[in-house]
């Protein structure tokens, strides 16, 4: 029984599913990666998991408690964390604002936290009063992953964290992601850089129009020649 | 003494008016741009609740004045104020209840909100009228002079009076207070961020745990309020007519926009542009000139323009500042 | 359910409605309420240009249409000689010194040297303005001294007051190409309240320069394209057809001259139909769509957004200045006092909205679904309260007090109307179409 | 080809472009890296039109085009993708596609009224070319889908394929393979140098994949703070010193400890 | 009686937009005189009279005629009373009651165009018009030794026509108008018009408004800034809750109000009190008139044909015959059926003219102790 479990998903936006019986397990203190071609589901799925998607068939599991049926801020409030891939900051508000929302639900005093994605990402610290909307993109993508990071959840949820990225960002980003996973959090991620992802990852879920294609540790996955040829890119 | 007369005339037929004028207008300004910055979408509703609001205070004011309840030299409509708002309060829940909370959930564009405002706004312009009727109500009392025109040329030994009114300070002030809270309500309390978050990207807002429901409460609540006093203030001021309130939105809106929609200071800016550009554009300046240009006796009254193009020069002066800054004065939103 | 049906079926209802009116109340009330229906679908169509292809949020309809009345006065009334024998000369010199003044300050601009520009742009405006100021009022009050009571103003053209439709849609357009100019810059809600404001300044302009359509003392008695009753009433040729029809001559007489308006607002209303679905189904309908979604996307893809900007805001002008002329037309009279942004602006985009934005078929619809209502709510709405207070005490004050206000009930139910229609047509009766 | 001449963009006090000169030579394939911030997307708005610079100048075949708007760039042949997908989301994926060639006869009103048959002769060839390239991006199960429903990575296709439906003389990329399936990457690699050898287009692109610019680019152009840092080949650049410090790092320090 | 038959009388003003303020005592009095009728039983041997309201907008033609198409064609009314506004009046008129031969009878039409439309004789109305008014008004002002005036009109062709033709006598007299400033109704703030009125430091401000409108608002910051306080009104201005509003503090303001002599219309305010029409707004006593001739001309004609009705009402008007008050319908009809003749005077002194104009002589009106009272006849 993993701590998140979301089993049998099936489900879409509008008339066609985009998902079909598609499981996704993470244990505490592990790190998941899902990939896949584009438009195979994946952010769907993780919309799925945080209840932003109506499912038809299947049910999600946070712990023993079924949260199939839980609003989204609801899930927040259980301890549940996502990064989503676009639209993924409040453009209007500064970058400390947008840490600040982050934290809504916290009722300590967070300026520790704070402290700390600015230390992970010094970028920001320098542009903590500028509107998030005038940042780079890659900063806003720090800027998102921070905000998640400030809500202190068990489950951290990210959709392609590193896309656009600067390297020397993204491998703090792993870094730093491994370091959180080591406090005993579930991480879920969605990612194209791959090959660094799965390096990281415990378990890895190939996806293939809303289907689970393979599913493996992280470096059975890598091993698998036919997964690197068709998703990996040789 | 010739330069202190032209100023008590000035203030007394410009800056006064135009101040008082101007602090209405923001204090209804700030309501539409409230709504606008949170539910994005401009509501033309709006002054169809101040009416509906401020019906509710006179019921109630006339009530105690039955009784014979005063609030002594003020003017008993500020007991019977909460009661008006908890009305406009009762009744923009309602309304969303009923009609916008549908269109939150399909996620229809701006402009369908603005329709459906619309349509709230003729069912308030019925319901007003309905409880209130149509006509010319009155029903300011205690003091309505601070100062009389007479009183002051009296007392200075000027030739020019100056004439304050109870009203108008207490509209300047109500405003000022107003502002200065809602300002750190919205930059510096948790609803008032979450307000802005909820505004600026309603998915994120959910994935930070956010309670939209809360956020449009809180929103109507106060927007409900805003308008309310506005339309109590106005009506102190100058008088109640539902239709009166109708028209008020045209100026309104122009203040919230030419300030900067979405922006409280934005709107508290447009108000004054607004009511000073009707009263200085078409202000007969001779007397003013003659007493700063002793000796000169200008021929003409030295009116820049006709008072029947008032209201046009406000727009025109609204536009003409929109084409300098195309989102007002204190960078408004794009929706 | 597919488009072309729902069309089809929403079509009858709605004609079925109007017939229903004819049955039930009486045919010439059906067809005056039908002919309006035509004239706002026309309106509704213009902005549905504007907004629904181009995303132009222009809330100064009522403006452009005030523009197409005064068309149908200047285009129609009978030329008056003794008013430009009085003014005509100051008036011309007042529009040639204007003319005169925009040319020098727009090339002052290029030629004077950096630091005069600015003051020296502003001085020739100000010398202009006194110039043209020094023709104009002494021509103004010569004109408005002329008979005022009756006239007081320049007169026409004394042309076929048909000739305005055109007329009122070129006034229009070029009304519509300087605003666009001048304000086609700003965006979504800051375009409106431009546009809002400048319609507000066309009306105060009519309101008060009575030289040119007597402001608020109004032009009535415009003449007509189609004949008056009473001439049918006398002629023995419309007397005898209407007996050979067994129906009474006044009837018969007014009935038939509101079948004249409708076959003529029709035959307007099909033209230009056909032109809106042709352009919107053609690759210039997508560009429009596209810039509509994004502007910057469409600008790097080679798309000219202020130029599409402009045309489809001086096209959908043009034609709600068509439709105004063709309403001046059917009143027999100008009125800037009728100009109110209640009616001839929101009611309009009410129009749009319900109708369907982006669909053609949809605003013309909402046209006529929006002004039936707003016609018969004028009586539903005391209907309405009768039958609510008709259990109280006949003498009870509050049935009393109910009755009173059962006229602003027409309001409350135009209102319930578009909130309901609203609420089940979220995206107007007949929506957009995504195009497969 | 592209020459940019000291350039300087400041939003207010933020200098976003701070003095940056750089060369794109005709045929080439030059890669603009640098980290996050560093000015590259705005230097593309810059050269694009889109933003009028503060200051420098931007020559295109030493023809002055500082501050020429957009769609007036577009006809002289220079296309950009945009970092953050512009899609035009009431537009089915064809469409989107469709709507991009240049001086299309049916986007004149008179021609739509006057002639329809020609319109729909240049329509048919149009929506050819659309469903190759719909072909080639493996997008052909959502070519009728609304672009506003797509995923973030076909978003980022769909930028990449309006630049493949003209010919064009220089494009300009600004991340199209953030986000974008690594093997379908290396393809759109593949494409990208086909169309450089076979058509003669000159790129120029920024990237945060130091393998998809190995792959491709020479030379490459490093960004720092709005300013050009360094210029060379992908390996001199992997090997420089500040480019390392300021951009790519040193790689992961944790490895994964095995469970 | 069960077995009488019943008429439409229809009713049409402007119960929503602008002056829906006015509108509702208007349509009132003219019921009024209806109900008066119906009690006696006299009119067309116990024909029952109702009235039927449609809404003129005051400014929306097309729904104007609309809603008279209505009363016309769907209610076969006998005759209309209305409408108010001249724009829509006109519109009303030439669209719809004209071509229908439908009589208009309109209590506050006052545009001199609608002189000249070709009306058959169908188009009526009880308001006298401007130009005699402010004649009257400027020989008030001036043999009061006012010399220098400042005048504000609502801008619409009644305030407009006021304005003229006052201006017009009043510089004839000798008077200097000094500003002329136009005023809309309904708006939010009228200090920008008071500053430039008070700054021609005239004696006195004539206002030519409605009384619950911009009209009001004019005489309320004017005296809130101190800028005038001898006031000059037009018919519209003169109604009790002026004085409620500003009691003392406009004594001394002085205007016109139509009306032959003050009992008349005293005993038509007392009859419109007593039925339960509290406001005093304008054209109330015109609007009773206009129903009533309406129905003493169908009396007159013995038949409730349109045609007739018309050809009736000026002979009702106007003498020779019995002068008829308000109040006094039951005795007018019983003459009527007895085949005698009347001459309505009613509220306003009604005298109709040329085309069917009024020709009412005016009270002059003063306020007293925070009283309106009548201390002449013109
Ligand atoms: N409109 C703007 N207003 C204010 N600052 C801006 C604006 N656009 C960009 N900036 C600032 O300019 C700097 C450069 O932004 P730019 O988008 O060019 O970076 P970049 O090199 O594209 O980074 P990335 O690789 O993350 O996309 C950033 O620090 C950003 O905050
Ligand atoms: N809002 C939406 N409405 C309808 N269909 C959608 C919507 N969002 C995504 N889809 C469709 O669902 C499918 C999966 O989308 P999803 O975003 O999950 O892909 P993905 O695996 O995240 O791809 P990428 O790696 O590019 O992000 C795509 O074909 C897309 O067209
Ligand atoms: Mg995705
Ligand atoms: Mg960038």
């Amino acid at each position: 029984m993993s701590f998140l479990t979301a089993e049998h998903m099936t489900g879409g936006y509008g008339a066609t599913d985009i998902l079909h019986d598609c499981t996704i397990k993470v244990e505490q203190g592990e790190i998941a990666v899902i990939v896949g071609p584009n438009g195979a589901g994946k952010s769907t799925a993780m919309k799925a998991v945080f209840g932003m998607l109506p499912l038809r068939e299947g049910r999600v599991l946070l712990g023993e408690t079924d949260i199939t049926a839980m609003s989204p801020q609801e899930r927040v409030a259980n301890g549940m964390g996502f990064v989503p891939q676009t639209h993924n900051v409040f453009t209007s508000m500064s970058v400390e604002e947008n840490l600040e929302m982050g934290a809504y639900l916290r009722e300590d005093d967070f300026r520790g936290t704070i402290e700390q994605v600015y230390d992970l990402f010094p970028v920001l610290k320098e542009k903590r009063r500028q509107p998030a909307g005038e940042l780079s993109g890659g900063q806003r993508q720090q800027v998102a992953v921070g905000r998640a990071l400030m809500t202190e959840p068990k489950l951290l949820m990210l959709d392609e964290p590193t896309a656009g990225v600067s390297p020397i960002v993204m491998d703090e980003l792993f870094d730093r992601i491994i370091e959180v996973a080591r406090t005993g959090i579930a991480i879920l991620m969605v990612e194209q850089n791959a090959r660094q992802a799965l390096n990281i990852a415990d378990h890895g879920y190939v996806l293939v129009q809303g289907r689970n294609a393979w599913t493996d540790t992280g470096e059975a996955l890598l091993a698998n020649p036919e997964v690197r040829r068709t998703f990996l890119g040789g | 003494m010739d330069l202190l007369n032209a100023f008590v005339l000035f203030s007394n037929f410009v800056l006064v008016p135009g101040v008082v004028y101007g602090s209405q207008l923001a204090l209804g300004a700030l309501g539409v741009t409230l709504v606008y910055a949170v539910l994005r979408f401009s509501n033309f509703a709006h002054g169809d609740l101040m009416a509906f609001g401020t019906a509710g205070v006179i019921l109630f004011t006339w009530w105690l004045q039955s009784m014979g309840v005063s609030a002594g030299p003020l003017p008993t409509a500020l007991i019977a104020l909460p009661v008006g708002i908890l009305a406009a309060v009762l009744m923009s829940l309602l309304m969303d209840r009923t009609v916008y909370s549908f269109y939150r959930k399909q996620r229809s564009a701006p402009v369908v909100f603005v329709i459906a405002s619309v349509g709230v706004m003729f069912v308030l312009n019925g319901l007003t009228r309905l409880i209130i009727g149509p006509d010319d109500q009155r029903f300011a009392d205690g003091e309505r002079f601070i100062i009389r025109a007479r009183d002051f040329e009296a007392w200075s030994g000027l030739e020019e009076g100056l004439a304050l009114r109870t009203t108008q300070v207490l509209t300047v002030v109500v405003a000022i207070i107003i502002v200065i809270a809602l300002f750190r309500f919205l930059n510096h309390s948790r609803m008032g961020k979450a307000m802005r978050a909820y505004s600026d990207n309603e998915d994120l807002a959910l994935l930070s745990g956010i309670d939209p429901a809360k956020v449009v409460f809180w929103t109507w609540v106060i927007a409900a309020g805003l308008a309310t006093v506005a339309g109590t203030l106005y009506g102190l001021d100058k008088s109640f007519k539902p239709f009166t309130y109708f028209q008020l939105l045209l100026p309104i809106f122009a203040a919230a926009i030419v300030g900067g929609i979405g922006n409280p200071v934005g709107a508290i800016a447009g108000g004054f542009v607004v009511a000073f550009s009707e009263v200085t554009v078409t202000y007969a300046y001779r007397r003013v000139v003659e007493y700063v240009v002793p000796g000169w006796e200008p021929d003409g009254l030295l009116q820049l323009l006709s008072t029947d193009y008032k209201f046009a020069v406000s727009f025109l002066i609204l536009v003409v500042v929109l084409l300098v800054r195309p989102t007002g004065l204190f960078r408004g939103k794009v929706i | 359910m597919s488009q072309p049906l729902r069309i089809v079926l929403l079509y009858s209802a709605m004609l079925a409605a109007i017939a229903a009116v004819g049955l039930v109340q009486s045919w010439p009330l059906a067809l005056s309420i039908l002919n309006l229906c035509l004239i706002s679908a026309i309106m509704a169509l213009g902005v549905n240009m504007q907004w629904g292809y181009g995303g132009l949020f222009n809330v100064g309809i009522m403006g452009f249409a005030a523009l197409g009345g005064v068309a149908g006065v200047l285009v129609s009334q009978a030329p008056r000689p003794e008013a430009w024998a009085a003014g005509g000369v100051g008036l011309v010199s007042a529009l040639l010194s204007l003319g005169v003044t925009v040319v020098l300050a727009s090339y002052g601009r290029k030629l004077l040297p950096e630091k005069l520009r600015g003051i020296g742009t502003v001085l020739i405006i100000v010398i202009g303005y006194f110039v043209m100021r020094r023709f104009f009022y002494p021509a103004v009050d010569a004109i408005e001294a002329q008979n005022p009571a009756q006239f007081g103003n320049i007169g026409g053209a004394g042309a076929p007051i048909i000739l305005s439709w055109i007329v009122g849609g070129l006034f229009a357009a070029g009304a519509a190409w300087l605003i666009a100019k001048i304000a086609l810059g700003l965006r979504s809600d800051y375009l409106a309240i431009a546009t809002l404001g400048i319609s507000e300044i066309i009306i105060a302009v009519l309101k008060n320069e009575d030289w040119l359509t007597r402001g608020v003392k109004n032009v009535s008695g415009l003449d007509r394209p189609v004949p008056y009753e009473i001439d049918l009433q006398r002629a023995d040729w419309f007397i005898g057809w209407a007996q050979s029809l067994g129906m009474d001559t006044v009837e018969a007489s007014t009935i038939f001259v509101r079948l004249c308006y409708a076959a003529l607002f029709l035959g307007v209303l099909v033209i230009l139909m056909w032109v809106a679905e042709r352009a919107l189904n053609s690759p210039w309908g997508r560009m429009m769509r596209a810039i509509r979604d994004n502007r910057d996307a469409a600008a790097a893809m080679g798309k000219d957004v202020t130029a599409r900007h402009i045309q489809v805001f001086v096209l959908g002008s043009a034609v709600v200045g068509v439709a105004g002329a063709m309403l001046t037309t059917l009143d027999g009279q100008f009125t800037p006092g009728t100009y109110n942004p209640l009616r001839f602006t929101f009611l309009i985009w009410v129009m749009v909205i319900v109708g369907g934005s982006g669909n053609n078929w949809g605003a013309v619809l909402g046209g006529f679904l929006i002004w039936f209502t707003w016609v018969q709510a004028e009586n539903w709405g005391p209907m309405a309260m009768e039958a609510v207070t008709g259990w109280m005490a006949a003498d009870s004050a509050l049935r009393a007090h109910l009755l009173d206000a059962a006229p602003h009930m027409r309001l409350f139910i135009m209102g319930l109307v578009l909130l309901v229609t609203l609420r089940f047509f979220p995206r107007g009766l007949v929506p957009e179409q995504v195009r497969r | 080809m592209i020459r940019v001449e000291d350039i300087h963009m400041h939003f207010g006090g933020i200098r976003a472009v701070d003095g940056a000169s750089i060369e794109i030579a005709k045929g080439s394939i030059t890669g603009l890296i640098g980290p996050n911030g560093a000015g590259k997307t705005t230097l593309f708005n810059v050269i694009a039109g889109h933003y009028t610079p503060t200051s420098g100048r931007v020559f295109l075949d030493g023809e002055d085009i500082t501050g020429l708007p957009p769609h007036a760039l577009f006809h002289k042949g220079l296309l950009r993708t945009f970092q953050i997908a512009h899609e035009f989301s009431t537009l089915t994926v064809r469409d989107n596609l469709m709507m991009v060639p240049g001086s299309q006869k049916g986007e004149k009103l008179w021609d739509v009224l006057l002639r329809p048959g020609e319109i729909r002769r240049q329509e048919a060839e149009i929506r050819a070319k659309a469903d190759e390239v719909i072909e080639f991006l493996q997008i052909s199960q959502v070519a009728d889908e609304l672009a506003g429903n797509l995923s973030g990575g076909q978003k980022k296709l769909l930028e990449l394929g309006r630049t493949m439906m003209v010919d064009a003389k220089i494009v300009f990329l600004d991340e199209v393979g953030a986000g974008v399936n690594r093997t379908l990457l290396n393809t759109i690699g593949d494409a990208i140098l086909r169309l450089n050898r076979e058509r003669g287009y000159t790129f120029c692109m920024i990237e945060h994949d130091m393998d998809f610019i190995g792959r491709l680019c020479d030379p490459v152009i490093v960004m720092a703070e709005g300013k050009v840092l360094a210029q060379g080949t992908v390996d001199e650049m992997k090997s420089d010193e500040r480019v390392i410090e300021a951009y790519l790092g040193t790689g992961l320090k944790n490895k994964k400890v095995e469970a | 009686e069960s077995h009488a038959q019943t008429a439409n009388i229809g009713i049409i003003l402007g119960f929503t937009g602008p002056i829906e303020s006015l509108t509702p005592d208007m349509a009132a009095s003219a019921e009024l005189a209806i109900s008066e009728v119906n009690e006696s039983g006299a009119f067309l041997d116990g024909t029952v009279l109702a009235p039927v309201r449609a809404d003129s907008t005051c400014v929306d033609s097309a729904a104007a005629a609309a809603a008279a198409e209505r009363l016309i064609t769907g209610d076969n009314v006998i005759g209309i009373m209305g409408a108010d506004c001249s724009g829509v009046t006109t519109a009303v008129a030439n669209n719809v009651a004209i071509p229908n031969g439908v009589v208009m009878v309109s209590p506050s039409a006052t545009s001199p165009a609608l002189s000249t439309i070709e009306d058959n004789g169908l188009f009526f109305r009880t308001a006298p018009s401007d130009a005699r008014q402010g004649q009257i008004l400027a020989d008030i002002v001036t043999e009061r030794g006012i010399d220098s005036i400042a005048v504000t009109y609502t801008n619409n062709d009644y305030g407009q026509g006021l304005a003229d033709a006052f201006q017009a006598a009043f510089e004839e007299a000798g008077g200097t108008v000094e500003l002329v400033a136009a005023h809309e109704d309904g708006r939010g703030d009228y200090s920008a018009e008071v500053g430039a009125l008070a700054a021609t430091g005239a004696d006195a401000l004539a206002v030519f408004g409605y009384v619950d409108q911009g009209g009001r608002g004019i005489i309320q910051s004017s005296l809130d800034t101190g800028a005038f306080d001898t006031f000059v009104l037009g018919d519209g201005m003169i109604g009790d809750s002026l004085t409620e509003a500003f009691g003392g503090d406009i004594d001394g303001t002085f205007g016109t109000a139509p009306g032959s002599d003050s009992e008349d219309f005293a005993a038509f305010d007392e009859m419109a009190k007593s039925a339960g029409i509290e406001g005093d707004g304008p054209y109330r006593g015109e609007s009773y008139d206009a129903a009533a001739l309406m129905i003493l001309a169908a009396q007159a004609a013995g038949s409730t044909d349109r045609g007739a009705i018309a050809e009736n009402l000026i002979a009702v008007a106007n003498a020779p015959g019995e002068p008829i008050g308000p109040g006094e319908l039951g005795r007018a009809l019983e003459i009527l059926a007895e085949g005698g003749d009347v001459d309505y005077v009613g509220a306003t002194g009604v005298e109709l003219i040329g085309p069917g104009e009024a020709a009412g002589s005016y009270r002059e009106l003063e306020v007293q102790d925070g009283a309106f009272t009548t201390v002449n006849i013109r």
